[in-house]
């Protein structure tokens, strides 16, 4: 038969194991002590936070190479503007559930190194209070150009512009990208290799299959074949729609 | 006038007016750190001496956070609602005061640069001072009850009708178990009893006293409406009980009377159960009793936090049926046994080690089973339940 | 997987309810709701005691095209009209004989929405058909208590109607969020 | 002197209790004047140095007999408040002629009885009469029986209130239970 | 008792008539919280609306999204690989240790344990946290589950790191219920308050721990065996000839968390290597269909019912959201008892205002 108190003293010893474990076994104690720092060196926008290298205005310990917050855009090496991946195809904005990022595309377009040149966004702003970083835009972006940031000290005593982060604020490098997720900033460069290659080669084969073509339509009635073959060969010179159906078997990896 | 008199009283009772609101302030910052750690959290560490010129701050381990209390206490703007009538919203957390400050002078503190005269002052209630206690401890009913009455809202008058009840029916046991200490000593007055326990004969060394010990402890944490009994201000109920409608100073006060009186009621037990300021070095430097004694007091606050980070609340009925049916058959029953045990002491001749362990072991039995039996009866069908598992 | 539940007994004894087999689910006439409900409950080899789940849902006119075999079994599509009605819909489970989900529909039409309440027999659907009356306007006959559950009671109109219109937000706030919505609305149809 | 002016304080104290506890329109400003009557009381106990009773003053009715009157005004609803009844002072000239006559017909003895304090020195014995201890032994031996009989009494008006408040037969008590 | 009073779980609002202490009428008031989640979904695609399953019980939203991901499985069949469906069960079991031990904490806060037992269970809880932030980027809101799979792997190391955590999570059970379980007060309190009859649990569509708590062996992950539950072998706690009240639904929830321990254990040992998402098309547009979802969800049965009309936006999309159903039978609990018994018993029935109100 048990004592008459068992069950409280019982949890009063588990209490007190709590109490003396908390100072020594670090498996009980894993709250971490948030920097403390007055805030008037809080700035004025949202953008106007440390930009580059990850740093964030105070050293905080609780962001993992994991987490994720609001998106941002990636640029490869070089001078940001022109190496911008980004070309304002507009999926994000549309498939975006709070419905919070804003495209407006460019007229002109830009040179991309080694590839064609392309459209970019002229004004890109996400509305920081409206995003709920919940990654769709990520998926469904076919060109890798917007990945999840993990910054989260965004505050700003300005309600209305203040939380709205130009595109000049989202432009991250690419090495930023590897150096907050290094993981998954490797799994999507590997990807994207992966698809060039994957390009290349069919872009060889297609090449060889015309080249095949051509020789046998030479084969076979060599003068008017050739006239007609070379225009042929020439109208379908890349219009722009290719791009779209580029990114339809893009995705269908 | 003569100064001579006001001189000594002044001498008595001025260093208690220092040392317990210390302590006080002390306890809250003690209770807040242990509460925290026992939850597995650092606890108050941010208040400190702000030194803007180094840019960092000296935290010292929050040490900081009863003095930021204190003055935050004092700006914070004190709202009277409409309803309440003023003059009763004002006196309450007073009155609540005046009865804890009042009790500590009667403690057997015996501050070593007093002299015997002094002395004397000091405990001028030398006869009745344990009747005097419990009388004056009832007052604070009374301030919990205005309080409850002058706020004119529906959960302060629930909070102030649940003290009443509450503090009502627990100082029955407290009497009760104080009277099995009196019955043997003989005598009311403080110092007589702390003399009685000189040289490790405490109270709470024999089977009655340990059991009165335990229910005085436990009715005393009802008087104070300490943890498992802070029923008359339960958050998850009636938000904040009698003292919803205080805010600033006179929420401090009530604060201030809370604790003051968890000391007092705690002094008691100590000067009843465990021997006032006996401890391994009083004989030799009689100074040692002052720090022994406050110790003890410490170890009795220190259980009371304990308490509290642990146990859940206890509901009206049962809170009642517990001091009523429980704790009140015991403790008269303790009551016998003590003056059994003392007259089978001093009444015979032949008393020799033999019949105390004899006695002894009874009386732990009788009161154990007793304690069994009561809740047994009590507490019918509540026990722990055994579940099936479906495929 | 729970075996599905055979529908063709219920249809004898109640002829009032017919099966649509393309959504396998059983409508059930208005007269008929109660006599049916406390058979399906009571019955031994349905004892459908537990309701899970019940929706309302708006239809509005609108022309489906559909593949139909006409005569020389040729597939080619149709358009039909659909008619405009309010569907509640009843998914039933058996606690007892852990048999799957049963769907039971209750037609009305769209104007002044009246059907048949089923609390009496299942008090799970009490909540959920006073949350399809206020966001359905849909009158259950015989609810112990039919008011508002989530809007508050000077609300009008009801918002889950497909031609539901917003009033006017008067603690609307400029905010940059907002040029991101007026061109989503202007006339960008979410392909 | 001191203890002179210290008598005047804590008779003017009592005498202002008593009449805010008559006066006061609200009955709960009017038990709480009553309490500090109690108080005035008991510390001109003190000044006699007959402390136990002081004590026993405090103890008994301050405590419980203050908080007794107040649970039966929260008790008894329509007592306060707005719309709490007016007792109509009709008879009031004949009821302060009766007190006034009571009140004479009980102090002129006591006026005569004064002993006539020549020499304080003997405060000590009395100090010693009225100790805890000497009380005690009086109540044990010579008045044992009156003890006994109001021990009885005040059990009976005990579970006589129970069963007054309880309704009658504790059968209705069992229905709240369910 | 309005709706912010420090002990309604969220904007909940209970009209309590009071006569002394004990309760004589209660009248439930939602939709403080109301934001008409089905009228979003119908103007977004069907992926857009799967972060928004996660603002539905905040507390598990890997469950959310999962009820959500099987409902549109049956509406297209989808084929979901094997490592997907272990990796589902796997975070289908850690949301349900997270969602018991914050109940038993805030259940016991409410009994006026001062946080403690609430603080232990939060320390736990956060071990738990960092694991769903590792795999999904976020801790509470994880948007992890896709139709057909999952968004992405986890990241290596992973497995073994929740492997360890389940291992050590015994320890901490039993650490929790020495300090609950026995003791005397909260026996006296919680036994014999707020109980719940067998036939009226099931008339009024009471599912989860509650409903098992009230003697009924109903457990959707026996019933319905979705996923790959019938690969493992574990048991189902009810308490058959117990009266249903909230002693037995606290200690439901006790046991069940060893339960979830027994699957985790047996699906980390059954997980290889392999894909995770099947092979969806990357525009999820199912033919005109309806189909009726529903899991285990730690609160009771989640169910979403679908209405596909051809277009990528769903016709109609409804949630059974398990807390607003249990809420029926609150009033029937309430009545007769003490105030401070219908706070607790609102406790035991474990709402969170994010799925009620919808």
């Amino acid at each position: 038969m048990n004592l008459l108190g068992a069950g409280i003293l019982k949890g009063m010893a588990v209490t007190l194991k709590n109490f003396i474990g908390s100072y020594f076994d670090k498996e009980r104690l894993n709250t971490l002590e948030y920097m403390w720092q007055n805030d008037k060196s809080l700035p004025k926008r949202a953008g106007d936070y440390p930009k580059e290298e990850g740093e964030q205005l105070r050293p905080t310990t609780t962001v993992t190479n994991y987490s994720r917050n609001f998106p941002m855009l990636l640029h490869d090496d070089g001078e940001p503007m022109d190496t911008i991946r980004c070309v304002a195809c507009q999926i994000c904005e549309r498939e975006c559930p709070p419905q919070c990022i804003y495209i407006e595309k460019s007229d002109d377009k830009k040179e991309r190194p080694g590839g064609k040149p392309q459209f970019y966004p002229a004004t890109f702003d996400i509305d920081v209070s409206v995003c709920m970083s919940c990654q769709i835009c990520v998926e469904v972006c076919p060109f890798d150009a917007i990945v999840m940031n993990s910054q989260f000290e965004l505050s700003t005593p300005d309600r209305f512009n203040g939380l709205l982060l130009k595109r000049g604020d989202l432009l991250k490098s690419n090495q930023y990208y590897h150096k907050i997720h290094p993981e998954e900033a490797a799994d999507r460069d590997k990807r994207i290799a992966d698809d060039k290659a994957a390009k290349e080669a069919k872009k060889k084969a297609a090449e060889a299959a015309k080249e095949a073509k051509k020789k046998a339509a030479e084969a076979k009635a060599k003068s008017e074949a050739e006239a007609n073959s070379k225009e042929e060969s020439k109208d379908p010179s890349e219009p722009p729609q290719t791009s779209t159906e580029h990114n339809k078997e893009e995705n269908t990896e | 006038m003569n100064w001579e008199l006001i001189k000594d009283i002044l001498l008595a009772t001025v260093p208690l007016l220092v040392i317990f609101p210390t302590m006080f302030a002390l306890t809250t910052w003690v209770e807040r750190k242990a509460l925290a750690r026992i939850q597995n959290r650092i606890g108050p560490n941010k208040v400190g001496v702000p030194m803007s010129r180094y840019g960092g701050k000296l935290s010292l381990f929050g040490l900081g956070q009863p003095a930021a209390d204190g003055i935050k206490m004092l700006f914070k703007e004190n709202i009277v609602p409409t309803g309440a009538d003023r003059l009763f919203h004002l006196l309450a957390p007073i009155l609540s005061l005046i009865p804890a400050m009042l009790v500590l002078c009667f403690l057997p503190l015996n501050f070593p640069w007093l002299t015997d005269e002094q002395n004397s002052v000091k405990a001028f209630m030398l006869d009745g001072a344990v009747i005097f206690f419990f009388a004056i401890t009832g007052l604070n009913t009374l301030a919990v009850f205005m309080a409850g009455w002058a706020s004119r809202n529906k959960y302060s008058l629930l909070g102030g009708m649940r003290a009443i009840a509450q503090m009502v029916s627990y100082e029955i046991p407290l009497v009760l178990s104080a009277v099995v200490v009196v019955m043997t000593v003989g005598s009311l007055n403080a110092g007589e009893i702390a003399k009685s326990q000189d040289g490790w004969n405490w109270f709470v060394f024999s089977p009655w006293g340990l059991a009165a010990f335990i229910i005085f402890f436990i009715a005393s944490l009802a008087e104070t409406n300490r943890s498992p009994f802070d029923l008359p201000e339960a958050e998850s109920e009636i938000i904040a009980g009698y003292f919803t409608e205080y805010s600033g100073f006179k929420f401090a006060l009530f604060f201030l009377g809370e604790y003051i009186a968890m000391f007092a009621i705690s002094g008691l037990a100590v000067t009843l159960f465990l021997g006032a300021g006996d401890g391994p070095g009083a004989e030799a430097y009689p100074s040692l009793k002052v720090i022994w004694f406050l110790a003890k007091i410490c170890v009795l606050i220190g259980i009371m936090i304990w308490l509290r980070g642990t146990l859940p609340r206890l509901r009206v009925d049962q809170l009642m049926s517990f001091a009523w049916k429980f704790l009140m058959p015991l403790s008269i029953l303790n009551i016998f046994i003590t003056g059994f045990a003392w007259h089978a002491e001093n009444n015979n001749e032949e008393y020799g080690f033999t019949i105390k362990a004899i006695i002894w072991t009874a009386s732990l039995l009788i009161l154990y089973l007793t304690a069994k039996g009561l809740d047994k009866v009590n507490r019918a069908n509540i026990k722990p339940r055994t579940y099936q598992y479906g495929e | 997987m729970s075996q599905p539940i055979d529908h063709e007994a219920i249809i004898q004894r109640f002829s009032g309810s017919e099966w649509d087999d393309k959504f396998c689910a059983l409508i059930v006439p208005l007269s008929e709701a109660t006599a049916l409900a406390k058979w399906l409950r009571d019955d031994n080899d349905f004892l459908l005691d537990y309701c899970s789940n019940v929706t309302g849902i708006d239809y509005l006119d609108r022309e489906i095209k559909e593949k139909v075999e006409n005569e020389e079994g040729k597939m080619e599509t149709v358009t039909r009209i659909d008619p405009s009605r309010i569907e509640v819909v009843y998914h039933l489970y058996s606690m007892e004989k852990h048999t799957g989900p049963f769907t039971i529909k209750q037609l009305t039409e769209r104007n002044n929405p009246e059907v048949q309440s089923l609390t009496p027999i299942w008090r799970s659907c009490e909540l959920q058909e006073r949350e399809i009356f206020d966001l359905f306007g849909v009158n259950f006959i015989a609810h112990p208590d039919q008011r508002r559950i989530l809007m508050w009671d000077e609300f009008e109109g009801h918002p889950m109607r497909k031609d539901y219109v917003e009033p006017f937000d008067y603690e609307w706030e400029p905010t940059p969020h907002d040029e991101i919505l007026d061109k989503h609305q202007r006339g960008k149809v979410i392909v | 002197m001191n203890e002179v002016t210290a008598f005047w304080i804590l008779a003017a104290i009592a005498v202002i209790g008593a009449l805010f506890a008559i006066r006061k329109r609200n009955l709960v400003h009017g038990v709480f004047s009553l309490l500090v009557f109690f108080a005035g009381l008991a510390g001109l106990f003190l000044l006699l140095l007959a402390e136990f009773i002081a004590v026993v003053q405090i103890l008994v009715y301050a405590g419980a007999v203050g908080i007794l009157i107040l649970f039966a005004i929260m008790l008894t609803d329509r007592v306060t408040g707005k719309d709490a009844f007016r007792v109509t002072s009709r008879g009031s000239f004949w009821g302060t002629i009766i007190a006034a006559s009571v009140f004479l017909v009980l102090l002129l003895p006591t006026i005569q009885e004064i002993p006539q304090v020549d020499n304080p020195s003997n405060s000590e014995e009395i100090v010693k009469q009225s100790t805890v201890k000497a009380l005690g032994k009086k109540l044990i031996h010579p008045y044992v029986i009156t003890l006994e009989i109001l021990a009885l009494l005040l059990t009976a008006a005990l579970i006589g209130a129970v069963t007054a408040a309880q309704g009658g037969h504790p059968a209705k008590k069992k229905i709240s239970i369910e | 008792m309005g709706p912010h009073h420090p002990s309604t779980h969220g904007v909940f609002r209970m009209d309590v008539k009071l006569d002394g202490e004990t309760v004589v009428d209660l009248k439930p008031v939602f939709g403080y919280l109301h934001r008409n989640h089905e009228k979003i979904a119908e103007n977004i695609s069907y992926l857009a609306s799967m972060p928004f399953t996660d603002r539905l019980d905040y507390f598990n939203s890997m469950t959310n999204n999962w009820a959500y991901a099987i409902a549109a499985e049956k509406l297209v069949e989808i084929e979901v690989p094997e490592r997907a469906e272990y990796l589902r069960v796997i975070m289908a079991e850690l949301t349900r240790l997270v969602n018991h031990i914050s109940l038993v904490g805030f259940f016991v806060n409410d009994l006026g344990a001062l946080g403690t037992p609430l603080l232990y269970a939060f320390r736990e809880r956060e071990k738990i946290l960092d694991l769903f932030e590792q795999a999904s980027g976020a801790r509470m809101m994880c948007n992890y589950l896709r139709f057909g799979g999952l968004r992405c792997d986890v990241p290596e190391g992973w497995l073994k790191r929740a492997r360890d955590l389940v291992d050590r999570f015994p320890k901490f059970l039993d650490e929790y219920e020495q300090l609950l379980c026995e003791n005397e007060i909260i026996l006296s309190r919680t036994q014999g308050v707020g109980t719940l009859s067998r036939d009226l649990a099931i008339s009024a569509g009471v599912t989860g721990p509650m409903l098992r708590a009230s003697g009924v062996n109903y457990d959707i992950r026996k019933v319905d065996q979705y996923g790959i539950y019938n690969r493992f072998k574990f048991r189902v706690p009810y308490s058959e000839n117990n009266v249903g009240d909230c002693y037995d639904r606290f200690m439901i929830r006790m046991l069940e968390m060893r339960e979830s321990i027994e699957i985790l254990k047996q699906a980390l040992d059954g997980i290889e290597e392999g894909p995770v998402m099947g092979n969806a098309g990357k525009v999820f547009k199912p033919k005109p269909a309806e189909a009726y979802g529903r899991i285990e969800s730690p609160k009771g049965e989640l169910g979403f019912y679908l209405v596909a009309d051809g277009t990528p936006k769903p016709y109609r999309f409804r949630v059974r959201p398990p807390s607003f159903i249990n809420l029926t039978v609150l009033r029937d609990m309430c009545i007769g008892q003490q105030v401070a018994d219908a706070v607790i018993i609102l406790g035991s029935i474990d709402i969170v205002l994010g799925e009620v109100d919808r």
